[in-house]
């Protein structure tokens, strides 16, 4: 019972980061509709800043995860202005292929700059071990689990309180309406592209710190799993994202703990299937019949 | 004869019983007109009818072949493949494609070769395309769209649509047809045409016909009977003389001309 | 902006990187005669790390024999990326021939080699690999051990189930290990090679693996199941794969209180695995290798400064591993004193190299006859060096 | 039979012949060397692919991102048969066999999901694919992640001649009833279905018709290009099949075609440039779609009979 317990809290710190990325995926979706396949490559730009931070600028946590969220809240807003505002009345599809264009990009541009091997992060943080009733809990694991629920809060009072929240609702139910009413419809997106993308690149830094290595290529796995958790919540709401992702990341754990690690993608991609065809919008999202 | 029935029908939508135990009872070629105000719960009826929503409880029969078969919950490709065809409310034409393949589309039901002949193209399926175009053409000239069949349909003025919609739903080969405000949005003179159209197509088709219409004009002027909906429930029905004069109807309708 | 201005800027672009590339292209020669050799690496994509590591192994080896007066010809390394694609790696084979290359090092991988070696092979052009060591890999058909041997292919590797059961031999005769955990890489036939070679000798030896687990290249969560692992009881942890991974695993692995010997393969031979498992984290951890730090040779001791002052960091085992396949090429060609596709080709055949991993000759599969070492990391530093043959 | 030899078959037919004896011609004397041998080679392989994806995600309109899935069972079908029983036998039974299984694994995946719309369509036939390759990966007679090393038993006539099969059956399907209610579908289900459409079951033929020409693109790969491994079968490999429909114009077939070509030049003259090459690519998809969202062709299609119209208009207009 301990072990599942362990693997429990295994699970949460690599479902917080999934979660992270997946908001940031579900924000961007809900508003203009945009599988953005790009995201997981800006989570992994986002390790770099804070590598890049730590190492030549010599900062602690911090600072370093709010640089990185910063220059990666930057480039979501170049990115979108650039590469997907010129295609907001095309076809969604046509808007998915800049995206995949953007993201070979970014990996290769990566590749180009920071070299192709594998870095490891630099180690900020104290690795203290925490023993609670037979678990094991890192002071590492604390602070990821700490900064995805803080950021989630923080989010989730944007979204609902704040008057910049409320056009980014108005924007996702009906862009043409919301700018009727006066809301200044390309600058609410541009700022939900900020958002996002600053939480991707919270989410690489503290991978960063995590796991300790990171690579121009490690944002591919993560932004599709990150994307799944985001339908299997139910694309465009927030909370069903932060589920997914801890869903997804405590499903992977549990099912490589009982020696399924092969299989722990087939499972997860399984159980989404289940989901889907069980509850079509994902399992917190609405279905709503095509009016006739 | 009875051709279709309709039985303590209901459809609720969460707390919302957006249709209420109606009854309907409607004979072959009859032209019959469904009024109410908005919201009343025309078009949910027309959806319940021709398969777009499972009706709640309540009975809808089909009279297929000189049985009476309960149709109610059928998909919408079922119901239409036993005669029943209809135009949208919100003209739901294929935008893209052009006239012509709008109403070839339709009469899939009617094309007598398969996939494969169709893939090695076997001289049945020579023969069957050869029959459509010539079906489709015949279709289009009735609704005097031929002259139009290679533009799309997107293109075509907003009547036209309309009466794009009609022959589409005709090329299914129904029994009954229903049409979901054909003259919305129509000027007076294109009314007047549609009227003499829809005439037409009763006599030529020997096609029963139900129609919602906001226009009371075209209503009353063609209708043999009417039902009356409001708040989901049919609160009157008859010829359009007694709807006209019922009391219940004139309040639903109250500031309204009638 | 319409279509026409479009393609004026795209037929801009394009001209102005044919001009870029013209220029890269242009390296600085000396004499008239100058051979070409094929870099055939993966630049960019899934095996990029690998790639590029060797392409500086093969541009430091192409430089220093051009600094080398006593080399009669200058050499030129015509670069392709093919993109960890077995796809490109074809077309980029084929390119290499109509470029007249005398012979091509590369690719880095199994898969894009195994797609290469048939088209090089007809066009009789050599390939010298460093790193393909998947089993039987330089034979026509590598399920068949009987097959023919490419006649043109060969590689400064060794093979997967020799080092496997090498490691294994370690492992019992000097570690008295007879319970092994075996956590291994399934994306590459390198560390399923492995696998299956050390738990065979094992067997052999009277050991046992008593679990067996795997993850897939570029993961980085490797909790789960170490904590498995945890609850279990083995005398050592084998991780037959490359650093990337296996750093990490090394680090999570003695953080979660796993302390017996850990041991691998020379996929563990680079500062990555050091920078990723901390030093601390490096004690009592063994692996096989071709070449070692630890009593480093004259020429050792040079590659590796020459590396390192070249590229500001110490090379990993495939940048040596390259360096030496790059070498065997050119000496075979000096040593011919020709050109002649077939002349090298005997030469490498009946040739005695001394290379930066050690010294060797060829078997009749075209791959090298080299000692096993397997090497100690204490403090994440090599202390000790042994040879180990498999019996 | 009189009516198969219209004059549009006619013109297709020499095409056809014409293309395939020009480009023999131009390969046996060595115009077309071996590096742009294989460039065509993969842009066939990349042909029969983008149309079997068109079929599904242009015309039926069905978002789907596993068809990497279905070329992968194709390619190891094929793949172990050439191991076991070798030759064009075994290359064809493996075809065979990878159809059979392909068109069982399609209908399983498509009765279920293809109720999803749009974006969860596209996931979940994403996992599917990925599931395919996962149980691949761990598979004995598939030898894993290593994959299996193979002879090349295909040449250029046998890829030809799949091309030309495939883009018979693709587009004459679409232009039957079947195909009129597949294009039905996408423009607008509802509707659609009102017509009388059985939308499900045409969903499910044209996925499955998809799935079965995919197998073959995988099987022609398997035969031609040496190695296999289940590295190649990523959902990257879905997206880049993806891209050239996108690219040529969702629901022209022609378009994939030209695209599949295009990119496929493009491609190659990038391996010149070494390790900016994807930086490049990615700029380049960018821009195309930028500027041009709807693909090369939209959703027209190359007609011999446009071009007659055109042509004799043309008279008209200088008499």
């Amino acid at each position: 019972m301990t072990v599942f317990f362990q693997q429990l809290i295994n699970g949460l710190s690599l479902g917080s980061i999934y979660a992270l990325i997946a908001l940031g995926y579900t924000m961007v979706y809900g508003i203009i509709k945009l599988i953005n396949f790009a995201h997981g490559d800006i989570y992994m730009l986002g390790a770099y800043f804070g590598f890049l931070a730590i190492t030549y600028l010599h900062v602690g946590f911090f600072p370093a995860i709010l640089i990185s969220m910063a220059l990666c809240a930057i480039l979501g807003v170049v990115i979108e202005r650039i590469a997907y505002k010129p295609l907001r009345n095309a076809t969604r599809i046509a808007a998915l292929i800049t995206a995949i264009g953007v993201s070979y990009f970014l990996e290769a541009g990566t590749q180009q700059v920071m070299g192709t091997s594998v870095r490891a992060f630099p180690q900020v943080l104290n690795n203290q071990v925490f023993n609670i009733a037979g678990l094991r809990i890192t002071e590492q694991q604390i602070y990821i689990f700490v900064t995805t629920i803080v950021l989630m809060l923080i989010l989730q009072f944007i979204v609902k309180k704040t008057k910049i929240g409320r056009a980014m609702r108005a924007v996702s139910t009906d862009s043409d309406a919301a700018r009727l009413m006066g809301i200044n419809v390309d600058a609410t997106i541009s700022i939900t592209f900020a958002i996002g993308s600053a939480l991707a690149g919270a989410a690489g830094v503290l991978v960063g710190i995590y796991y300790s290595s990171i690579n121009p290529l490690m944002g591919m796995l993560p932004g599709i799993k990150a994307f799944i958790a985001a339908v299997f919540g139910g694309i465009g709401i927030i909370p069903g994202a932060m589920f997914g992702g801890f869903f997804i990341g405590i499903c992977e754990a549990i099912v490589s703990g009982y020696g399924g690690s092969l299989f722990k993608d087939a499972v997860v991609y399984i159980i989404l299937i289940v989901i889907l065809v069980i509850k079509p919008a994902g399992l917190l999202g609405k279905n709503v019949k095509e009016k006739v | 004869m009875t051709i279709l029935k309709v039985s303590d029908l209901t459809r609720n939508f969460g707390g919302l019983c957006a249709v209420n135990n109606v009854n309907m009872e409607i004979d072959e070629q009859e032209l019959i007109g469904l009024i109410g105000p908005n919201g009343a719960g025309k078009t949910t009826l027309f959806n319940l009818l021709t398969g777009v929503y499972e009706p709640s409880s309540g009975k809808i029969e089909l009279n297929v072949d000189g049985q009476m078969k309960s149709i109610g919950g059928m998909k919408p490709y079922a119901v239409t493949r036993l005669g029943l065809a209809r135009t949208f409310q919100n003209i739901r034409l294929f935008k893209d494609l052009s006239v012509l393949d709008n109403v070839k589309i339709a009469m899939h039901k009617n094309i007598k070769y398969g996939v494969l002949a169709g893939i090695f193209r076997l001289p049945a399926f020579y023969a069957e395309e050869e029959k459509v175009e010539k079906e489709a053409i015949n279709l289009l000239k009735i609704v005097r769209l031929d002259h139009k069949k290679d533009e799309f349909a997107k293109n075509l003025p907003y009547g036209e649509q309309r009466r794009l919609e009609i022959a589409r739903a005709l090329a299914t080969h129904p029994k009954i047809l229903f049409l979901d405000e054909p003259a919305a949005g129509m000027n007076p003179q294109e009314t007047g045409e549609l009227t003499a159209l829809i005439h037409e197509i009763k006599e030529k088709f020997k096609v029963t016909i139900i129609l919602i219409e906001h226009d009371m004009s075209l209503v009353m002027s063609i209708c043999e009977r009417i039902y009356v909906l409001d708040y989901g429930k049919c609160i009157a029905s008859g010829s359009p003389e007694q709807i006209k004069n019922h009391p219940r109807v004139i309040e639903a309708y109250l500031g309204e001309e009638i | 902006m319409d279509s026409k201005n479009f393609f004026k800027l795209l037929t801009a672009g394009a001209l102005s990187l044919t001009a870029l590339a013209g220029c890269s292209n242009d390296g600085g020669g000396t004499t008239d005669e100058k051979v070409s050799i094929g870099l055939h690496y993966e630049l960019k994509g899934d095996a990029a790390d690998y790639g590029n590591a060797e392409l500086r192994g093969s541009q430091l080896a192409i430089k220093l024999a051009n600094e080398n007066e006593d080399y009669q010809f200058t050499y030129e390394g015509i670069e392709y990326d093919n993109g960890s694609s077995e796809n490109e790696a074809i077309t980029i084979s084929q390119r290499l021939i109509s470029d007249g290359v005398v012979g091509v090092i590369g690719p880095s991988t199994s898969a894009p080699s195994a797609a290469t070696y048939p088209i090089l092979n007809d066009a009789q052009t050599i390939v010298v690999s460093p790193s393909a060591t998947a089993n039987n890999q330089t034979l026509v058909d590598p399920d068949d051990p009987n097959s023919d041997v490419y006649e043109y292919v060969y590689r400064v590797c060794f093979e997967d189930s020799y080092q496997g059961a090498a490691m294994a031999q370690f492992a019992v005769d000097t570690l008295g290990v007879q319970k092994v955990a075996v956590y291994g890489s399934v994306s590459s036939d390198y560390a399923k090679g492995l696998n299956t070679a050390f738990t065979e000798q094992l067997e052999k030896l009277g050991g046992q693996v008593v679990a067996n687990e795997s993850y897939q290249d570029g993961d980085t969560d490797f909790s789960a199941v170490l904590t498995s692992l945890a609850s279990q009881e083995f005398d050592a942890l084998y991780i037959p794969g490359y650093y990337n991974e296996a750093g990490l695993i090394i680090q999570q692995a003695r953080e979660l209180g796993i302390d017996c010997p850990i041991i691998g393969p020379d996929g563990f031979d680079a500062n990555t695995l050091v920078e990723l498992a901390g030093a601390d984290n490096l004690n009592d951890v063994y692996f096989t290798t071709a070449y070692t730090t630890v009593d480093a040779s004259e020429k050792l001791q040079a590659f590796i400064d020459a590396y390192t002052e070249e590229y500001g960091e110490a090379p990993a085992m495939f940048a040596a591993l390259a360096f030496d396949a790059t070498n065997l090429l050119i000496e075979a060609i000096e040593k011919a004193g020709t050109t002649d596709k077939a002349t090298v080709n005997e030469t490498i055949a009946n040739m005695e190299f001394s290379g930066v991993t050690g010294d060797f000759t060829f078997d009749e599969t075209h791959t090298p006859n080299k000692s096993v070492l397997v090497v100690e990391l204490v403090d994440g530093v090599q202390e000790t060096a042994v040879s180990v043959t498999p019996e | 039979m009189k009516k198969m030899l219209n004059k549009a078959n006619l013109y297709w037919l020499l095409f056809c012949v014409g293309g395939y004896a020009l480009l023999m011609g131009l390969m046996s004397a060595g115009i077309i060397d071996a590096v742009n041998q294989t460039v065509i080679q993969t842009i066939i392989v990349n042909i029969i692919l983008a149309i079997s994806l068109n079929l599904i995600i242009g015309i039926t309109g069905q978002f789907s991102l596993g068809h990497a899935g279905f070329m992968c069972v194709g390619a190891y079908s094929a793949g172990v048969m050439l191991k076991q029983i070798g030759g064009l036998n075994g290359f064809f039974i493996g075809i065979l066999i990878g159809m059979v299984i392909n068109a069982v694994l399609a209908l399983i995946v498509a009765i279920p999901t293809l109720r999803l719309k749009g974006d969860y369509l596209a996931i979940a036939t994403l996992g599917f694919g990925e599931i395919i390759r996962i149980i691949v990966l761990n598979m004995d007679i598939t030898n894993g992640a290593a994959g299996l090393v193979l002879p090349r038993v295909v040449d250029f006539t046998i890829l030809f001649v799949f091309m030309v099969v495939a883009l018979l059956i693709v587009v004459n399907f679409t232009r039957s009833a079947a195909g009129r209610a597949c294009i039905s579908i996408r423009e607008d289900e509802i509707a659609s279905e009102a017509m009388g459409i059985n939308t499900t079951k045409y969903k499910v033929i044209a996925f499955v018709i998809g799935a079965l020409i995919a197998s073959w693109a995988g099987a022609l790969y398997a035969g031609n290009f040496y190695v296999i491994n289940p590295g190649m079968f990523t959902y990257s490999k879905s997206i880049d099949i993806l891209v050239i429909v996108v690219f040529g114009g969702m629901g022209s077939m022609t378009g994939s075609v030209i695209s599949a070509v295009v990119l496929g030049f493009i491609n190659s003259f990038l391996q010149s440039f070494s390790n900016m090459r994807m930086i490049i690519y990615g700029l380049a998809l960018v821009m195309i779609m930028v500027f041009r969202p709807s693909g090369l062709l939209g959703t027209r299609e190359f007609k011999f009979s446009s071009l007659f119209k055109r042509f004799t208009k043309k008279k008209e207009a200088s008499q």
